[in-house]
């Protein structure tokens, strides 16, 4: 149950076998990387700027954790998400969830992300020849997380 | 006294981040406090209108506006979330 | 569209770097590793065999990853897969999709494990105090297969 | 002539793992065939009964039991798979 909020690049492979090795009756590791595109809505993009509320970034990430716990037979998780000035093809965020079997490290590690995009306090914005511009929220990302609540899991 | 905190966008139009709050006997819940801040006129009155659609914290956790602020709390406004 | 099937471990790390490197306006990578457990209907396993059909086995991977190409608008996809004797806690697996947003990259992801258990002729022989047996398939594979053609993705 | 592949706990139970076959004008489909090699005996008659409900291969692709066989073909056994 670990969550890390970082300027610095993370080792995903590293992070990945850290995590699968903890136990060995761990049977499947699902993951999700992030990273900045050079392309939003069109536009070429510079660079991206995350900002973070340094004082509920980690307990927000841990109660998604607490949560997706809860809800699936997990055997360990892991968030890693990077704060400050990216460039294209950089990392933003690591989620990895670790299960005896498949099904239930899918539909925790696709919960995580759906509740990190709408309840972690992130805020991106972007540069590019558009001048700066906040990044809007998507009301397919509250879509995204209303479906765990409708009994479609 | 509550501690009032602004992230993002809000922080830009604003020009702070932070700000001590006193609260009175009619600010009773987060919508109260949003009303009474966008009173204040100038930026404050588009802060929590539009679409920008603020939300809040107290004390580190998400909340509707309909929660009950008390004193020594820490309030934050930002905008919808955009991590990942 | 990379398939690999070997004895050899993989570096999942390197793998998913190169992945997500291929284009810039990547923005989600999403992977399964399979690992060997230690532990199987309850009892210690000490290795697992894999036999596979050679001459089948890439085509019905590459197979899978152009069914899942043809379902969603994923950039790429890699299958790696090991054939051999492996010992708990090692590797067998890695399935990694990437494309723009998150959505779409967990369903190919999944979508492809679900075929590959159901569609790869690889074939299961664990080693232990019990002796030697075959790993039955299961049902609940064939089930999660169907969900893909049962309108519900 | 055909060529037979067995895998896996066919393989096993047969102790080879290939073999030519003549095909004949009554052996049409996989279903015939597997009727045909049942009819050996032994071994034979367990292939393709019980709980391991044998799956089949036409030039590495799988196919239903009702699919039909032509000379030259790749025709494999073998028990559900499980990869992965």
């Amino acid at each position: 149950m670990t969550v890390r909020v970082q300027t610095a690049d993370f080792d995903a492979g590293f992070e990945l076998n850290q995590l699968r090795l903890l136990r060995p009756d761990t049977g499947a590791v699902v993951s999700f990387i992030g990273q900045v595109r050079d392309l939003n809505e069109g536009d070429n993009v510079s660079s991206l700027t995350l900002e973070h509320y340094p004082e509920m970034t980690e307990k927000a990430l841990q109660d998604i954790i607490a949560k997706a716990k809860s809800n699936w037979n997990i055997f360990d998780a892991l968030i890693i998400h990077r704060v400050g000035t990216l460039k294209p093809t950089e990392q933003i965020v690591l989620v990895a969830v670790t299960s005896a079997h498949r099904g239930e490290a899918f539909k925790a590690c696709e919960f995580m992300m759906d509740y990190l995009k709408t309840e972690a306090p992130f805020w991106k914005k972007e540069k590019g020849v558009f001048g700066e511009r906040w990044i809007e929220a998507k009301t397919t990302d509250d879509d995204a997380k209303l479906r765990w609540t409708a009994g479609n899991n | 006294m509550i501690k009032i905190l602004y992230f993002a966008r809000l922080k830009e139009s604003l020009k702070f981040s932070s700000e001590d709050f006193q609260l009175t006997e009619n600010i009773v819940t987060v919508a109260d406090l949003m009303a009474h801040l966008s009173a204040r006129g100038d930026a404050w009155g588009a802060l929590f209108a539009g679409k920008t659609n603020t939300r809040a914290a107290i004390n580190h956790a998400l909340v509707e506006n309909s929660a009950v602020i008390k004193a020594g709390d820490e309030v934050a406004f930002f905008p919808p979330v955009t991590g990942g």
